[in-house]
């Protein structure tokens, strides 16, 4: 797409858009958000940039094998805390396992499961759009 | 009377937009519509849920103080919230698998209409 | 130690189905695949075994105990289920590598084995959890998995088939999403027993009803009931014949172990079935299943089109057992699940097996089947045996079981549409059999017309192994009558 | 007071919305309006108190939704939709409607402050949240901590739904056209 408008108004925005969702992200223990929202404006930021500038050049920084690797890295620190919490000594997520003075270890392992569900949502629909946006064209390397 | 009716009236708007949601999934002819009309349902259902966890006067789930003791208010019901999170997660990912499904129905068969595509059905 | 197993039975699964994601080779992914599954199996023992000696376990998730967090719960039945379920994926992993390795194109074979793990994931969850909402995502976790894996089938029409049951099986998974909201606003809790604890309060109100209606008809379009059972013919008759004895045997019955846990152990049948217009609607649907669809499959061409209407009326006979209402006719309930699932999941791999050195389901390309295959002829006539009910197969357990219950409650007109549909059951199975075994007689006459490419086959011992292992498993089990209802008593503790 | 009667009105856009999608012919259409249904449902949420719900919604359903529905639109380009109204469904699904609002009369009315949903469990979640989790956000405890395993299956459903638009969408499955 080559409309000037376009281009200057996405490269202004998409700064913002990522803030946002690392705002989100980060601050969701005491607003309103999380890792899933972060992931699917993470995401939308990512489907912006592709629409703008076209899927080959997201496909130069966001290859399809990374976005499948952070998707696979999401789902297993979720499952990695639970498993770690049952290595620890509790039941699968009991996060006071991890630190056992008073709220410090729910703290610890709500953080890091959020992150993994904002990396897999991100991933996933990333991952999806590409599926869809490059079906009936030339190439579709996409498995 | 009116007041009663007033009371249920968001519910009965929720369950509308379910029949209309059922309707529309039923009936469309055109598979892309039956998907968007089933997201219409999905939709109904978790306004149903939100509608259910209000109320009234009440602030939105977000403590003021960590000890609620000290400064006690009247919040909504969160849990609604939580399930309906889940739900609209799973809304999302029935729609993503069956746009897929879709797109390779119109490659094999050319058509997404489902009164063409159970013709060609029978005939294979 | 043992509590613990629990969790892992559900993320093993799921994270070695989600590490699998980035492997492209085909011979790994299976190799995998072969590997976890055999260790849920191995999971599964464990838990049945250590659930003998302490009836009931509960798992409490994050350490939350039950109202506050989510609990998994093992009982007996419970267990008993995880076996089945995982004993199956591990036969239908052991018999069908010739199979996927031929029907599903090389490069899909990897993401086929994620989503099967995933799936397999879901059906676990489904067996063990005690929360409403738990049960609905685990739901909605194994059929997103079962409509992919539907899709891959051996014909265009598969796709549209996992199309269809993804539009009927989302309507139904609503539905339970709605009955489950309904019980909510009227009991504030999710836990199933939590829920049951106050039910002698909250068992007259209006919304309790619609909600346990609503999630009984999503369950029942799920299960493949008879007047909701479409999509069921149209996914069998089209997926690939890898996935099918899973599926085919498995998935709609978890749908009804939920139902028959639902009905006999939560609400109670005294609350559900007496007095109450399900019993009514539960026989007159499951009388209709075991006639009609038996009276369709007598003129069904296609092997796989005949074993899926084979199901719709077993299904029939499972939902006039919970009908019945009696702690004897949930015995004969389970045992029908289970005979069901033995049976149904050895003729679908005789069925793949047939297809994978034929290349056709349909009678006329399978005529005098006997000469070339006598072993395979004979497995599938000694399982049609027990799907009839004949004597010294565990279908014939089930049959009488059923029988004997609906004799207790003089129930004499569904007596006979069961003996009736027996003997429409014996008839369908009886013109496959004829086409397999006899000559002259039912030979096409213009034999051109059929001409069936020859395909390329490497012989394997596998799947006769496997499938002979499972008729063994029948016809024993069918030898040991008495033994398996004592066995049921205990069960239920 | 006007706050009941604004749920009201948007309810009542956001139906006729849903009836518009229904009846309407171009694809393109449906799409668009389905983007603006979310919009309008995202409304409501945040009318009713429940921003997460919102935000996740206008999110998903407005944007990331359309986008992936209008990135797969250009292979439906030149389809269009048949739309009749048909009598016989029409008046099952107004007597499912008319039995559904009977029963919804035994629920508690909207917004009242002593169903029995805002007690026990909630009440709990409420009380002790705040010391035992250490979170304001009464909605991101229940969901990362108390039912933190519903969130766990929710991460597997999106991450299934990823494998299996793959495992659709990827290399095509060889067929054997066989009649």
């Amino acid at each position: 797409m080559k409309n000037k408008v376009l281009i200057t108004v996405t490269r202004f925005i998409l700064p913002f858009i990522i803030a946002f969702s690392f705002y989100i992200q980060i601050n969701g223990s005491n607003a309103p958000g999380g890792g899933f929202q972060a992931g699917v404006i993470m995401a939308s930021a990512f489907m912006l940039y592709s629409i703008v500038f076209g899927y080959r050049s997201a496909l130069t920084f966001m290859p399809f094998k990374a976005l499948k690797i952070l998707a696979i890295l999401g789902i297993m620190l979720y499952g990695g805390t639970g498993i770690a919490c049952m290595i620890m000594g509790g039941e699968f997520l009991n996060y006071n396992m991890i630190r056992n003075n008073l709220t410090t270890g729910q703290m610890l392992g709500i953080s890091v499961i959020e992150w993994g569900v904002g990396l897999t949502v991100f991933a996933t629909f990333s991952l999806g759009y590409y599926a869809f946006i490059t079906r009936g064209g030339n190439e579709h390397n996409i498995d | 009377m009116n007041t009663t009716l007033i009371e249920y009236l968001p519910y009965i708007l929720c369950i509308a937009i379910i029949c209309t949601g059922l309707y529309g999934t039923t009936n469309s002819s055109n598979y892309l519509k039956k998907l968007v009309s089933l997201s219409i349902l999905q939709s109904g259902v978790i306004l149903f849920f939100i509608a259910i966890a209000k109320v009234k006067d009440g602030q939105i789930p977000i403590l003021a103080c960590l000890d609620f003791k000290q400064c006690p208010e009247q919040l909504i019901n969160p849990l609604p919230h939580v399930l309906m999170l889940t739900a609209i997660v799973v809304g999302v990912a029935t729609l993503a698998v069956g746009l897929a499904l879709i797109i390779r129905i119109k490659e094999e068969y050319g058509t997404i209409e489902e009164n063409t595509l159970i013709e060609a059905e029978q005939n294979d | 130690m043992i509590k613990n197993l629990i969790a892992l039975e559900i993320a093993i699964p799921i994270l070695i189905g989600a590490a699998n994601f980035i492997n492209r080779k085909r011979g790994l992914a299976y190799f995998l695949t072969l590997l976890t599954v055999t260790a849920s199996f191995v999971i599964a023992i464990m838990i049945l075994l250590h659930s003998l000696t302490t009836p009931s376990i509960s798992y409490h998730f994050g350490g939350w105990a039950p109202p506050i967090g989510i609990e998994f719960k093992i009982t007996r039945l419970n267990a008993l289920f995880l076996v089945v379920v995982s004993s199956s994926a591990l036969l239908t992993f052991l018999y069908g590598k010739q199979i996927l390795f031929r029907e599903i194109h090389k490069r899909k074979i990897s993401p086929f084995c994620s989503v099967f793990l995933i799936c397999l994931a879901g059906l676990y969850g489904i067996i063990l959890t005690n929360d409403f909402f738990n049960l609905y995502v685990f739901i909605e976790i194994a059929s997103l998995a079962t409509y992919a894996l539907i899709s891959i089938g051996i014909n265009r029409n598969a796709i549209q088939a996992a199309f269809y049951y993804l539009i009927i099986g989302t309507i139904g998974a609503t539905l339970i999403l709605i009955g489950i909201g309904y019980l909510y606003i009227a009991s504030g809790t999710l836990n199933i027993d939590d829920f049951i604890k106050n039910f002698a309060q909250i068992k007259h109100l209006k919304t309790v009803k619609l909600g346990y209606y609503l999630i009984f008809m999503g369950l029942f379009i799920k299960s493949g009931l008879f007047p909701f059972h479409s999509w069921l013919v149209k996914a069998y008759k089209n997926t690939n014949s890898f996935i099918l004895p899973f599926l085919g045997s498995i998935s709609t019955k978890v749908y009804i172990l939920i139902l028959l846990k639902l009905i006999y152990l939560s609400f109670g049948t005294e609350y559900i079935l007496h007095n109450n217009i399900l019993q009514p609607f539960l026989i007159v649907t499951g009388v209709l299943a075991i006639t009609v669809a038996s009276i369709i499959a007598l003129y069904q061409k296609d092997l796989r089109s005949m074993l899926a209407f084979s199901s719709i009326s077993q299904i029939g006979y499972i939902f006039i057992a919970i009908s019945i209402g009696t702690k004897a006719s949930m015995i004969a309930a389970i045992i029908f699940i289970l005979s069901h699932i033995i049976a149904k999941m050895a003729l679908f791999m005789v069925c793949g097996h047939i297809y994978y050195y034929k290349n056709t389901y349909n009678t006329e390309g399978l005529y005098m089947l006997f000469k070339e295959m006598p072993y395979t002829v004979v497995i599938f006539l000694i399982n049609a045996a027990s799907l009839i009910g004949i004597p010294l197969t565990f279908g014939f357990v089930g049959k009488i079981s059923l029988i004997s219950s609906l004799i207790e409650q003089k129930m004499w007109f569904v007596l006979a549409a069961v003996v009736i549909a027996s003997f429409i059951t014996f008839k369908y199975f009886w013109n496959f059999s004829e086409v397999f075994l006899f000559y002259k007689k039912y030979m096409p006459k213009e034999q051109a017309a059929t001409k069936i490419e020859v395909i390329e086959t490497k012989f394997s011992i596998a799947p006769i192994l496997v499938f002979t292992l499972l008729t063994f498993i029948n016809i024993g089990l069918g030898l040991s009558f008495n033994k398996i209802l004592l066995a049921a008593e205990k069960l239920l503790i | 007071m006007i706050e009941r009667y604004l749920d009201i009105a948007v309810l009542v856009l956001v139906f006729s919305i849903a009836v518009m999608i229904v009846r309407s012919k171009n694809l393109f259409t449906v799409v668009i309006m389905g983007s603006i249904f979310s919009i309008f449902c995202a409304l409501i949420y945040l009318i009713m108190g429940a921003p997460d719900v919102a935000l996740t919604e206008a999110a998903v359903g407005a944007c990331a939704t359309t986008c992936i529905l209008l990135a797969s639109l250009k292979h439906f380009k030149e389809d269009t939709s048949l739309s009749k109204w048909r009598v016989i469904s029409l008046i099952v699904f107004i007597t499912l409607f008319v039995v559904l609002s009977y029963f919804t009369i035994s629920i508690h009315p909207y917004g009242s402050v002593d169903a029995i949903t805002n007690k026990g469990v909630v009440e709990y979640y409420k009380q002790t949240s705040g010391n035992e989790i250490g979170l304001l956000s009464l909605v991101n405890a229940i969901l990362a901590s108390y039912r933190g395993f519903d969130t766990f299956g929710e991460t597997v459903v999106i991450f299934a739904a990823g494998l299996c638009i793959i495992l659709i969408l990827g290399t095509k499955n060889k067929i054997n056209n066989e009649k």
